[in-house]
């Protein structure tokens, strides 16, 4: 089986009238997600694309007890409150999209979901796809293909570009996980390794990182402990300057912390293999799973 | 977003904490009258959205309003890690008995705030973590209940700290938690927060980092943001209006392409073959062609560039949209440059016949577009 | 602590909420020229500190300045339920199409706070959850989390409300939570929340009841309370002044007990046997000879007073105080009425020894004491 | 065994340095109470009594880890704080004797205690005392004696006229709960009736309600369905009029709802004895206890 999301999963679209939550609600279910139901407040009794709209999380599971995932496309403003209706009605996996939520609410509501064993994916985040079964997020599905390789990423383009570049080496990917782009996020490396860890479908993970905080050490750390699968790493950000956001709320090296440089240092100190080019990323695989 | 010293003074007053006396001036005849009325000794402090302000010699201490004014002189106008000197803070001057440091801001890894103190302040608090980490007491706050009471006396207790000083400084570290929550900072600090020799807690210098998410729900930073009141530079600023992320750096190859972590990986990758950017640029998902023409006219207007490395991978971002955007941009650029572009994704196809149309090369992986550009930069080519 | 309609409309300002145009007049002068400035008709609302007062006249319209003027000189000096009419809120008329109820409380039973909502605005909502069960909706808010958004949409759904007027009502509860928390409050209510015939969402009524306890947060309400700008009678303010709980009763038999509970059940033991208390005085835990001198200065300045019923079951209080206060009164008293003294617990052996020296007489048990005033009063003896 | 509090006690008492904090820390010893520590922010190292006096909870019940109990003589205005550190310190049982603490924190802190099940006596509370083995509280101890009667009540000085009375008669009390005078109390007559319906060592429960709030109907509710035990009840306040506070913060009649009549009607109908005054309570338990 896959992790996070598999051909079970359920989803509910939160935010399913605007713009894009109908352009991927389309998108997610042309690669053969089954999106039940969505919510746009105001809007209830509506439909889109066939699929019912409800004003609020808790009438649409009443309607689908089945629903167990959300994804939210709601604007940033409104999309903490979005985040805590889903964790309310006690979704298991639920998928932010939206960029630029505030860090105070972000704090929360991942505190929130801790608390209730839900995930979080994202903030600031493309999502999660476990190709050829289910995809919930935002991602081109056709660079992904099945296989068994875990990859997990704090950036979303750039996780398109190494997954291409695994799928055309034969690399399939069991699962891949966008953590999302913010300082706080409802996943970490660790949260993610762990899942893999103990996936049969999984046999390596690939890891990308960037610059700011200190999630990448301390995925090191925990691997070095926790982890016997092969980790392959890369580190977005060597020549970013200090002090400067990189695009991505998170993606800051602040005083001495936070460098690629440490981060991949850190990685190497656990074992883990770690490349300097994305394109580096299907020979490093084909070393470790032949040894 | 970074608030100016007097700004974070003023959202330290609200919520009740004592600063010294004082006020912003504009001109050195102003710091001179400002220096009057409080009484010299007075401290005249650089008003700039960048740290190490004291090394670079922003801080001054005067003795008489006439030294002030002569200090203001060489002040004004004085440019700090780029940022140029405007404002002076004018203080009065504080008896030193003691010197604490006070700060909360977001733990990343536990993923909340976290509140920490040490009675080593007026210095750097990394340094003094790294040389004495036994002198910092830090308290993770539970986003969901907020920072207590009780939780900061416990911390200021951990730092060492008993008795009155014990029940003053606790109230002091519930105000900064209200300055933090309040103005949904990212990091707020006092270091240092002084106690006098007659006994009084005074917060000497001031620090609050405002998220810049939250702007929504704080109205006047917002405007001020706009109007380019920030440590934001000219290019920077036009960026953000327009919707993209601009940063600006020290090298001479632009860099633009969809998404913060590939644009970062174009940027290493630049530099793995020997160059170096001049810029970071994201022109963000589902970009259109005029996104892309507005984004070259930004990357070229920075002096330094000497070629341009187009990075796009379609996702929601169309490649036929990114080369209607380079074509069109032909006509009205600033100037020519060397280009490298790599197009692939969502209407690649499509995006091909385009530029192939208009006669504009281009490659199918990052790897070789950046060794072209770092090639054609290098050569001198123009 | 009950506001003003116009000081919790002010409140609900703070937060956004829309209230209708108008302002607080002192004088029929400054009522004709507010109704000129607004234009006719106009609302004249009396303000004062009880319900009811629309059925008790308070509330009138006018269609010209000249009739506004005339109201008001019926309405000033006006006294509904015991409280003088000395402010009328004059307001618009607003054009109405919709009236909703919206209001948050405390409920007591599962020990949080209440949103609820109803279509059916504009009536007693006591009346209507009676007889309209179906037509109220109710959501318990975790006081640890406040309302939050998705419940406030919950809520106006769970009403019966669709659409535009799900979203707009929503946001308009969160407004009011934001009273509720903001302001401590026991209870905030809009009765009616008008929805006007072009569509806005007016508070065409307001109220707030503050949390006495919370005052010390409340500044300026703490000052209103002290200058008894409040629903306290003078002596009720008076008791309040020196500690005691004080409230006037329709009776003739004055009680002065100590601990609420024993004073309620003192009363009713003076009803059981036929009398009428003419108020609760409860002197607190651990009062002083002093205080009790006060109490009975206080119950005595009440005209209807005929008896006085004096229960202390001492604890921390200790019943020699209490003698010594009665026996100090005697000088002092504005009038010698009959009592019935009962005085029990710690140090009461000192406490009788005091009485009787003074001879003064009392008595052990509370029933027996009660049908001793009753006897006393009603025989018509002074 | 008796309820909430026994020879295993072991008590902190917040706000020891105070007057009160110390009177009654006296008292509390005298009566055979187990006071172990107390505390006073800024007057950590002192003594009173010779009873370690500590800055912050935490402190006291790491070199004290078998206090089990908290006693609060805190000003209003910081009560709430006081409570919150003794419910994070995880102890059982939190007595606030603090009157006028507001509302909004009270729901808070009793919301808080529901969470993680602690019992909250008060606010606003005389205590709580198992006669003979503990009193954690301000009650003059003389008026209780050791018995079988569980005593249950919303006020003080009455609880000490109907306690007299009882001791008088030969009914000791196993535990008398004062549930405190505001209207949101950490316990209600139903938490308290629970405790007692399975206590060994009580045969008959005394109720003393007053006027306001509907504690003492959702109370008889109760009773019908889960209480075997024979019941008393008396509820003050008959002569109260509507929308005035007798002295209680909670003592209120509000519009129609919470009057003494109400109550006494609503015990009646679930066969409670009800007594109209308090003197009656042993003739009423004698009758109940013979049959």
């Amino acid at each position: 089986m896959t992790v996070l999301i598999n051909d079970k999963t359920r989803v509910l679209v939160q935010g399913i009238t605007g713009r894009e939550g109908q352009f991927h609600t389309q998108a997610m279910r042309g690669y053969g997600t089954k999106v039940l139901a969505g919510t746009t407040p105001g809007k209830g009794g509506q439909e889109v694309e066939g699929i019912p709209v409800f004003d609020n999380v808790i009438e649409a599971t009443e309607e689908f007890p089945e629903i167990n995932a959300s994804i939210i496309f709601v604007p940033a403003r409104f999309a903490a409150d979005a985040v805590n209706e889903a964790l309310d009605a006690k979704l298991e996996v639920v998928v932010a999209i939206t960029e630029h939520i505030p860090l105070h609410d972000e704090m929360k509501f991942v505190a929130l979901a801790h608390q209730q064993g839900s995930y979080i994916i994202g903030p600031n985040t493309p999502g999660v796809i476990s190709p050829g079964m289910c995809k919930l997020g935002i991602m081109p599905a056709h660079v992904f293909k099945p296989g068994q390789i875990g990859l997990i990423s704090r950036s979303g383009t750039l996780t398109y570009e190494v997954a291409a570049s695994l799928s055309g080496a034969g690399f399939g990917q069991s699962t891949a996980i966008g953590l999302g782009g913010d300082p706080i996020t409802g996943m970490s490396f660790i949260d993610a390794l762990r899942l893999f860890e103990t996936d049969d479908n999984t046999s390596a993970v690939v890891m990308i990182g960037e610059i700011g905080g200190s999630a990448e050490e301390e995925a090191a750390e925990y691997i070095k402990e926790h982890i016997t699968k092969p980790v392959v790493a890369y580190v977005a950000g060597r020549t970013a300057p200090k002090g400067k956001r990189m695009g991505h709320a998170g993606a800051i090296v602040s005083g001495t912390s936070g460098t690629a440089d440490s981060k991949m240092a850190a990685l190497r100190d656990a074992s883990v293999t770690v490349i300097e080019r994305p394109i580096d990323v299907d020979e490093a695989l084909q070393t470790l799973l032949k040894s | 977003m970074r608030q100016f010293e007097f700004e974070a003074k003023e959202a330290f007053q609200k919520v009740g904490l004592s600063i010294p006396r004082g006020r912003v001036a504009q001109s050195s005849d102003e710091v001179e009258q400002v220096a009057r009325e409080l009484g010299c000794p007075v401290i005249l402090k650089a008003q700039v959205l960048a740290g190490g302000r004291g090394k670079a010699g922003g801080i001054k201490r005067a003795e008489t309003p006439k030294q002030a004014r002569s200090l203001a002189d060489k002040l004004f106008g004085m440019e700090i890690h780029g940022h140029l000197v405007n404002r002076l803070l004018v203080e009065e001057c504080l008896d030193i008995s003691q010197e604490i440091y006070l700060g909360i801001t977001v733990d990343r890894t536990n993923r909340r705030p976290v509140a920490i103190c040490s009675g080593m302040g007026g210095v750097d608090i990394e340094k003094v973590a790294k040389e004495h980490p036994e002198k910092i007491a830090r308290l993770a706050v539970n986003p969901l209940m907020g920072l207590r009471e009780f939780e900061a006396r416990r911390l200021v207790k951990a730092a060492g700290f008993k008795g009155r000083t014990l029940l003053h400084l606790s109230r002091i570290v519930m105000q900064l938690w209200r300055v933090f929550s309040d103005n949904d900072a990212e990091l707020t600090e006092i270091n240092p927060l002084i106690v006098t020799t007659d006994g009084k807690y005074i917060a000497a210098d001031a620090r609050l980092n405002v998220d810049d998410s939250s702007l929504f729900r704080h109205k006047t930073l917002a405007e001020r943001l706009e109007k380019g009141v920030a440590e934001l530079t000219e290019l920077e600023l036009r960026a953000r209006e327009l919707g993209m992320t601009y940063v600006e750096l020290k090298g001479d190859i632009g860099i633009i392409g969809n998404g913060a972590g590939l644009v970062m990986a174009t940027m290493d990758a630049v530099h793995y073959y020997g160059g170096k950017p001049s810029n970071f640029l994201d022109v963000g998902g589902g970009a259109t062609a005029d996104r892309m023409t507005q984004a070259l006219d930004i990357v070229l207007s920075h002096p330094d560039v000497k070629g341009v490395f187009i990075n796009i991978l379609g996702g929601i971002t169309r490649c036929d949209e990114m080369a209607n955007g380079i074509v069109a941009s032909q006509k009205t650029l600033k100037r020519e440059v060397p280009m490298a572009i790599r197009l692939i994704g969502t209407r690649e196809k499509e995006g091909a016949e385009i530029l192939q149309k208009a006669n504009i090369p281009f490659l199918e992986t990052m790897d070789a577009a950046a060794q072209l550009i770092v090639e054609k930069t290098r050569g001198g080519e123009k």
